[in-house]
């Protein structure tokens, strides 16, 4: 394959955000749209032509060196091979879609072109993350996201609300990018390159491996994965992210960038291998993250605020799967997860479109009549999502609680619970929009309708990618397994033979999922119970609709000590350390002042001192003449 | 030799002028005779000899020495212009006196013998002291005049007793006899006591703690252009020939010398600086200045044995941006009735070209490059340095940081605050004399070597 | 030679003449009085003027008491001037306390 | 084309600006630094065809004072650095007008003949000349067009000079004492010497002060927030961009080789300090209410960690400071000037007073959050390039001091976004806010353009550094 093709794949999307810049305002909305959305669909096909005619060798083009460091250097190079054309395939695929669906999503907003802009400027960035050569590169594309998912979050800047959030998930973004930064120190004063294939070589090889420092690696990278990937302790930026506009938060913090560590620690598979335990951290982490951001989804009633935390949750479910050391089925549950989540959001969108702006379940209902498509995709998405057999999310989430369930049992069973979990509030979710009555103004009632074809079309497409999604890798014979099989320095564990655990875990899975939906279907289709206004939330509850207080925790322990600090060195300290200088001034000012009273102009004294000079002097004299 | 007849003749040519009333022509034909006299000089320069039994000795020293009081003579000349307008009856006494008092700085740095030493500093003193008192009507003037007269001669009779000590330990006043028993012999004690009384009246002269109690009233209360000559001529004259009379007597100085000059010089450095920060008498901070400047110039003593040309410079370069100084004092002051720095004010707008002059002197003072002051301080930092006195040194350097301090005063005052009244037309002598001095000064900076070689 | 110098010892006039000195010394610091405090340096002088012509004797040298002409027209003169001032202050200030000098300070 | 010329050229500028009248000033001033820049651009032509570019000439016989200008890569990129900046910060000034202009401009010019000259001395008491020179016409711009109160601004300005002055005359000492060892200033004799521990000790110290004053590191950086503040913003552009790199230019080319055996002893401690100063300047940065203040702190939490990395003495620390030095000169005097900008339009430096902003610019905005981002190291910008190549060194010597100087990645986005946020961002402002005239556009543009170019192609000015940065660590280790 040729420099060429790479760089249509990566520049494609740049140019669009270039037009949109320079010249969106002039051009109109609709070649806006058209412009964005053609830009990513060219790297959309460029990357099926890389599929379809991409060998079993990775291949590497640097274009020139970057950065050199007296050990290495650095290029500025990019590397093809199955994983990055695994996730370009969806980015760039689901990435058109969601350009489609925000031409008529945005229509009606002012500043459509910046929006495109700044879409196109993500896709620009997440390939550039995803096809790097070496950790650096990754890094550009890596800061690049957060910095396009700031712009893109605070779209509506008018909000400062909206500010903050995006603020907040930019910084928290960059603490775990510190800790990116670091491991990418310590792998390269280990190996004296980053650069991932020369890596994979030096590690496997490697006879001397100091285990602390890959363990220290590992670790640093780990972090940089939570940032992006919200991971506790650094979640609390997810949710808020849901600020931007929802084509955003289906592209941006579901499907994609989120994603990017997986990404990451999937790439650094061979290093993660060489530190167990802090594989054992990751597979932690994630469980409890899946469960925590689960109870959280409980209660919540702002349907995309749902959504997040359940994205938050089924990220957890694919940390878990790579601190087992299964990275293809992580690969898996992002893909399918992809779908699913993106068409749910999609339909949130479409939702929220259609009530012009609510976003709050408990002012919505029985919009399945008024909004059919969207229904069914939705539906489709959230069966997917619980994991109904046969739905794409099934086959991802059974293999990895599988997985889990052969490593480590306890971490099964905080899974399963996660996954039931998910179940009901999914269902909630759907029982709550579009079924009983509806609960909003008469005003909105009048104008209900289903979104328009631009909207719906992806949805469809979303919502057949989520129902049979799981093809890609059954158990027993998987495509994707033996897809990715030369990326992993272990060999591949191999999918479960079909034995009568496996078949009885499936059963568990699904009955629990079945229950989860169950209790969901009595509470709010039977019972018709709808969530009680935030002033009469109470007990547990509340604890769960606040999350935990985590953000209130966060803001007394790290916020405001900073700012208190801040304030402190500002006029204490500063005032401080100025007055000391000025003190010295002042000392000797002081002295002139009492010189002043010496020099009194009477000859008397004067002719006093002068005296005593000479005696003092001719005293000293005889003093030496005397002892030497 | 030939330079101090020709010098007491122009003062007395001066006199004459005043009886055949040719006032007008008396400045400038006084400044052609100086200028010509300097020539004389650089003839002796290159031709040292001793007259009258060794009553003066020209050398290399002396003869550059005496140029260089002859250029500030020029300079103070030349300002005694208009600054007499208002007084022309006297001008000719006013400039005879000086020009009498430079005779007696020539006969201080080319003495042979403590008798013309004598004679030399006390015909300064005298004429300073009528000068001091020089503007009758006014009491500060007046009590200036008392003050450094009490002073000055209790100064010239310690100075005397000196003297006597050591023709008591010599049996001479021949300065060369002198020099060679002092290398020889067993000495008696009143040498020393000789030697240090004599040191002490000049240290006086130079205003050197603790002598220098009379310098700031002095300063103040005398008319400007007094200011201007003791603060340029006759500190540096003194200094020069303490040097000399300190290389004479005893050329390698025991360190119970050293440890006292060390002392003065810190001490006057120090009080100098600080008592100057708190002045708002431009005149009266200028005398501590100095004050501090004598510290300065005492360091040279350290390393006495080669810093003959260090202390050359040094005093060129301070006494040229005093001069500048002045002129622009005495422009700003002149029909004022004090010399607060509050005059200053706004004298940037309203005289760029004065203000500029004033800030470089001052800068020089200061000791920023590329001015001459600061190649000074630099020669002399490190010829102390290489003596091995190192605590001087710095606190020489802490105290340059201090003197900032009030330096930068006066800068302010020009530049930062608004003027009060409107600008006066400068007469062209203040402009010449200035921008001359001030141009001096630099070109010194960028060519040290000039001056410094002539005393190698 | 025998002269009145060796009866008496040198070290005797140089004791003489420091005392008078510190006399003329004391007298400057103390009083107040113009005109005693230029007495008072006369003192000083004269005392250091004995002292040459002792020196003098003693190394049977001239030069000694040719200084003291020297000083004693040096000193005429300095009082000829300090006088001169000390009218010009009586006329303006219409005394010559010494003490009352105290325009100039700080 | 020889070494000498550019600072005539600077130097005959300056009267020339000065001559030329309140009218003209500008344009001859902006002319001269142009020229000025053009012979920095021929200088380094011939140093890549690998032409010794020197002037040496004995000024001052005893004691022995040469006129010696020396122009290695690493002089060559400050030299770069200056001239490129000097007209930049000119022509941002064409939109204000000073009175007695002439006077302004000419002492702008004249600063950066002195800086240029320090950053081509050669010898030591050269050097300290234009060293002390550069001093001078920033103290005049900074206390007559200054802004704020008369009063407050004088006392700001006068204890910076006696501050810098202070550090500086300490630094003559050391150099005096030298030259008494080694016979004369230049630096490739005091580099020679072989001196004990002790004496190291305290002539690194001597310097220390200096340059810890200049530069600033804390604590001695109280002087730096009032003045900025209060010089004119061209004086703050002068003092941010490219005075304080005198400093730690100062250091990689005197401080580090005559001294190193005192710099590799105490090596935890500087490099502490410029840390402590990283983290210091961006917590005392985020409550900042002045706009230009909050910079002023920025820039020493960013000098802090330059500094740092030239403390360890490691290529890549030495290679990093400098490349840092470079950005961060470009990227404060873009944000300097957009303080201005906002200035010009709505005559306050209150951040409380803005917001609002970005409704009414569009192309301000996008450039301020160009700027904004690359001050933050945001890849692809140079100061990334710098920051990792800083950070990295930071990591070879110990990885906790990596992780501490790193905070100034979260730290730094922190006080910068919630500045952007409070500036720009937010309700349309009632007032009304002019888009960028053509005039700043291009300044900006300018310098957006330079810091991403280089951030994506660093290698040209990584090339033309690196050899004179080893030179220097020979002689660093030359005691080992």
């Amino acid at each position: 394959m040729n420099t060429n093709l790479v760089l249509v794949l990566l520049l494609a999307p740049f140019l669009g955000f270039l037009f949109n810049v320079f010249l969106g305002k002039k051009a109109g909305k609709n070649i806006v749209g058209i412009v964005g959305t053609l830009s990513v669909a060219i790297s959309f096909a460029v990357t099926l032509y890389l599929f379809a005619s991409a060998g079993q060798e990775p291949v590497v083009l640097n274009l020139f060196d970057w950065i050199s460091v007296q050990r290495f250097d650095i290029s500025f190079g990019f590397l093809i091979d199955q994983l990055s054309i695994l996730w370009l395939l969806f980015v760039t695929g689901i990435g058109s879609l969601i350009h489609l669906y925000s031409i008529s999503y945005m229509h009606d907003d002012e500043k459509m072109h910046s929006f495109f802009a700044y879409l196109n400027l993500f896709i620009f960035f997440m390939i550039t993350l995803v096809i790097g050569s070496n950790l650096l590169m990754m890094f550009i594309g890596w800061e690049g996201v957060g910095l396009c998912s700031y712009l893109l979050i605070g779209f509506w800047y008018k909000n400062q609300d909206f500010n903050d959030a995006a603020k907040k998930a930019f910084i928290m973004n960059r603490i775990g990018d510190l800790g990116f930064l670091i491991g990418i120190f310590i792998v390269g004063t280990l190996f004296n390159t980053l650069d991932f294939t020369t890596l994979k070589t030096t590690i496997t090889t490697a006879t001397d491996i100091n285990d602390f420092w890959i363990a220290a690696a590992a670790l640093a990278l780990f972090i940089g994965a939570c940032g992006k990937s919200a991971q506790i302790p650094l979640y609390t930026w997810l949710p808020d992210a849901m600020a931007g506009p929802t084509p955003v938060s289906a592209l941006i913090h579901a499907a994609t960038m989120v994603t990017a560590g997986i990404f990451m620690l999937t790439r650094l598979n061979f290093l993660f291998d060489m530190a167990p335990s802090v594989q054992n951290i990751i597979a932690i982490v994630g469980a409890c993250t899946a469960l925590v951001a689960a109870t959280i989804a409980l209660v919540q009633n702002d349907i995309k605020k749902v959504l997040a935390y359940s994205t938050v949750s089924q990220l957890g479910l694919m940390f878990l799967a790579l601190g087992l050391g299964a990275y293809e089925i992580a690969v898996f549950h992002v893909i399918t997860h992809a779908f699913f989540k993106a068409c749910l959001f999609l339909g949130s969108g479409s939702v929220i479109h259609g009530l012009h702006g609510e976003q709050d379940m408990r002012r919505m209902g029985g919009l399945k009549k008024a909004m059919p498509i969207t229904f069914i995709t939705m539906l489709i998405a959230a069966l997917a999502i619980s994991g109904i057999f046969p739905l794409a999310g099934f086959w991802s989430k059974d293999e990895i609680l599988m997985t889990a369930f052969h490593k480590n049992p306890t971490l099964w069973v905080i899974g399963s619970i996660a996954s039931i979990m998910t179940a009901f509030y999914m269902f909630r979710l759907i029982y709550l929009t579009f079924f009983n009555s509806f609960r909003g103004t008469e005003e909105q009632k009048n104008h209900l309708h289903e979104s328009p074809s631009l909207i719906t079309l992806p949805l469809i497409i979303l919502a057949i990618l989520s129902f049979f999604g799981g093809i890609i890798s059954l158990p027993g014979h998987s495509w994707l397994n033996e897809y990715l099989s030369p990326l992993f320095s272990k060999a591949s564990h191999e999918a479960h033979s079909l034995g009568s655990t496996e078949y009885m875990l499936m059963a568990i899975a699904t009955i629990g999922a079945i229950i989860g939906i169950g209790i969901a279907y009595k509470k709010y289709l039977k019972d018709n119970t709808i969530p009680t206004e935030d002033a009469e939330i109470t007990g547990l509850t509340k604890v769960l609709y606040n999350k935990y207080y985590v953000d209130e925790a966060y803001d007394v322990i790290f916020v405001k000590p900073i700012n208190v600090l801040s304030n402190y060195f500002r006029d204490s300290v500063e005032t401080t350390l100025s007055a000391l200088v000025f003190g010295l001034g002042k000392v000797t000012t002081r002295f002139a002042l009492e010189g002043k009273k010496v020099h009194n102009g009477s000859v008397g004294l004067y002719l006093f001192a002068f005296v005593i000079g000479i005696i003092a002097i001719l005293t000293y004299l005889f003093l030496q003449q005397f002892f030497t | 030799m030939n330079t101090l007849i020709a010098i007491s003749g122009l003062g007395v040519l001066c006199l004459l002028f005043e009886i055949f009333n040719f006032r007008k022509a008396i400045v400038p034909v006084t400044i052609i005779g100086l200028l010509a006299i300097l020539g004389l000089t650089y003839a002796e320069f290159n031709a040292p000899a001793s007259f009258y039994n060794n009553m003066i000795v020209v050398s290399k020293f002396s003869a550059v020495f005496s140029a260089l009081f002859i250029v500030l003579t020029v300079f103070l000349i030349a300002l005694s212009h208009d600054f007499y307008e208002d007084h022309q009856t006297k001008i000719s006494d006013f400039i005879a006196i000086k020009i009498f008092m430079l005779a007696g700085a020539v006969a201080m740095v080319s003495f042979g013998n403590l008798a013309m030493f004598f004679l030399g500093i006390e015909v300064l003193s005298i004429s300073l002291y009528i000068l001091a008192a020089s503007n009758r009507l006014n009491v500060k003037s007046n009590e200036a005049g008392m003050k450094y007269f009490l002073m000055g001669s209790f100064a010239s009779g310690i100075i005397l007793f000196g003297i006597c000590f050591i023709y008591g330990a010599m049996g001479s006043f021949d300065v060369a006899e002198i020099t060679e028993w002092s290398r020889s012999a067993e000495l008696p004690i009143w040498f020393p006591i000789g030697i240090t009384l004599v040191t002490i009246g000049m240290l006086f002269k130079i205003a050197a703690v603790p002598f220098h109690f009379w310098a700031p009233d002095v300063y103040e209360g005398s008319p400007t252009l007094t200011t201007t000559t003791m603060s340029t001529l006759v500190k540096v004259v003194a200094i020069a020939t303490l040097y000399k009379l300190l290389t004479a007597m005893n050329a390698d100085l025991s360190d119970t010398y050293i440890n006292i000059i060390i002392v003065i010089s810190i001490a006057s450095m120090t009080v100098g600086n600080i008592m100057a920060l708190k002045q708002n008498n431009v005149k009266r901070m200028l005398a501590f200045s100095g004050i501090s400047h004598a510290g300065f110039m005492l360091m040279t003593l350290l390393n006495i044995s080669n810093s003959a040309g260090n202390l050359l410079y040094y005093t060129t370069a301070y006494s040229l941006s005093g001069i500048a100084a002045f002129a622009v004092i005495l422009y700003v002051c002149k029909n004022k009735n004090n010399e607060d720095i509050a005059n200053f004010n706004g004298l940037g707008k309203n005289n760029p070209l004065m203000a500029a002059v004033l800030t470089a002197s001052l800068l020089s003072m200061a000791g920023i490059p590329i001015f001459a002051g600061f190649f000074a301080k630099m020669f002399l930092f490190t010829q102390t340095i290489e003596a091995g006195y190192l605590i001087v040194v710095i606190a020489a350097v802490i105290n340059s940081i201090i003197s900032v301090g009030y330096y930068f005063k006066l800068i302010l005052a020009m530049y930062n605050k608004e003027a009060n009244e409107e600008a006066t037309k400068t007469p062209f002598v203040l402009y010449a004399v200035a921008i001359v001095s001030i141009l001096l000064n630099i070109v010194l900076g960028l060519f040290p070597s000039v001056v410094l070689d002539l005393l190698g | 030679m025998d002269n009145i110098l060796n009866q008496i010892g040198i070290e005797n006039y140089i004791f003489l003449s420091v005392i008078l000195f510190c006399i003329g010394v004391f007298g400057v610091l103390y009083r107040r009085n113009a005109i005693v405090v230029f007495m008072s340096i006369e003192i000083m002088l004269n005392a250091v003027n004995l002292l040459f012509a002792a020196f003098s004797t003693y190394h049977q040298d001239a030069q000694g008491q040719v200084f003291v002409f020297f000083s004693m027209a040096v000193a005429a003169a300095e009082v000829a001037v300090g006088l001169a001032i000390l009218v010009s202050i009586f006329r303006n200030m219409h005394t010559i306390d010494v003490g009352n000098l105290k325009n100039l300070k700080g | 084309m020889d070494v000498t010329t550019l600072l005539i050229i600077l130097l005959v500028g300056t009267f020339a600006t000065y001559f030329s009248g309140d009218k003209w000033a500008p344009k001859v001033a902006l002319l001269v630094g142009i020229t000025a820049f053009a012979s920095a651009i021929c200088l380094l032509n011939q140093y890549n065809l690998g032409n010794e570019i020197s002037y040496t000439k004995l000024w001052i016989a005893k004691p022995k004072i040469y006129l010696a200008f020396q122009a290695d890569g690493l002089a060559l990129a400050m030299l770069l650095l200056t001239t490129a900046l000097t007209p930049i910060i000119i022509f941002s000034s064409f939109g204000n007008t000073y009175k007695n202009s002439k006077a302004f401009y000419a002492l702008i010019v004249f600063m950066s003949f002195a800086m240029s000259g320090t950053f081509l001395a050669s010898d030591g008491l050269l050097y300290y000349i234009f060293w002390e020179l550069a001093l001078i016409p920033i103290y005049f711009i900074a206390l007559i067009w200054g802004n704020g109160d008369a009063e407050e601004r004088k006392k700001a300005v006068v204890k910076f000079f006696i501050y810098t002055l202070a550090g500086s005359l300490f630094m003559l000492i050391a150099f005096i004492y030298l030259q008494t060892k080694a016979g004369s200033f230049l630096i490739s004799d005091l580099t020679q010497l072989k001196l004990s521990s002790t004496e190291q000790f305290w002539i690194f110290l001597a310097f220390f002060l200096a340059y810890a004053i200049k530069i600033p590191l804390i604590p001695f950086h109280t002087w730096q927030a009032k003045v900025y503040q209060k010089a004119p913003t061209v004086g703050t552009m002068l003092l941010s961009g490219i005075m304080l790199k005198m400093g730690l230019y100062s250091v990689i080319r005197w401080q580090l080789p005559i001294a190193p055996l005192a710099a590799k002893e105490y090596m935890y401690v500087f490099i502490g300090l410029g840390i402590a100063g990283v983290i210091y300047g961006s917590i005392v940065a985020l409550r900042q209410k002045d706009l230009k203040k909050l910079l002023a702190y920025s820039s020493l939490a960013h000098v802090g960690l330059i500094a740092a990395g030239a403390y360890t003495l490691t290529l890549d620390g030495l290679r990093g400071a400098v490349l840092q030095m470079i950005a961060h000169g470009f990227v404060v005097v873009g944000l300097f000037f957009v303080a201005e900008i906002i200035y010009r339009r709505y005559e306050t430096r209150k951040i409380a007073e803005m917001g609002g902003i970005r409704a009414q610019t569009p192309k301000f905005t996008s450039m301020f959050m160009l700027l904004v981002l690359a001050s933050v190291a945001l890849p692809s910008t140079f100061n990334f390039v710098g920051e990792f190549t800083v950070l990295f060194s930071l990591s070879q010597v110990n990885i906790w001091f990596a992780i501490f100087g790193g905070t100034t990645i979260i730290l730094g986005a922190y006080y910068m976004l919630k500045m952007f946020q409070h500036v720009m961002l937010g309700e349309t402002n009632t007032k009304l806010f002019a888009d960028v005239t053509f005039n700043e556009g291009l300044t900006l543009v300018i310098i957006i353009a330079v810091l991403f170019f280089f951030g994506l192609y660093p290698k040209p000015i990584m090339t033309l550094i690196t050899p004179s940065l080893e030179n220097i660590l020979t002689q660093i280790n030359r005691f080992n």
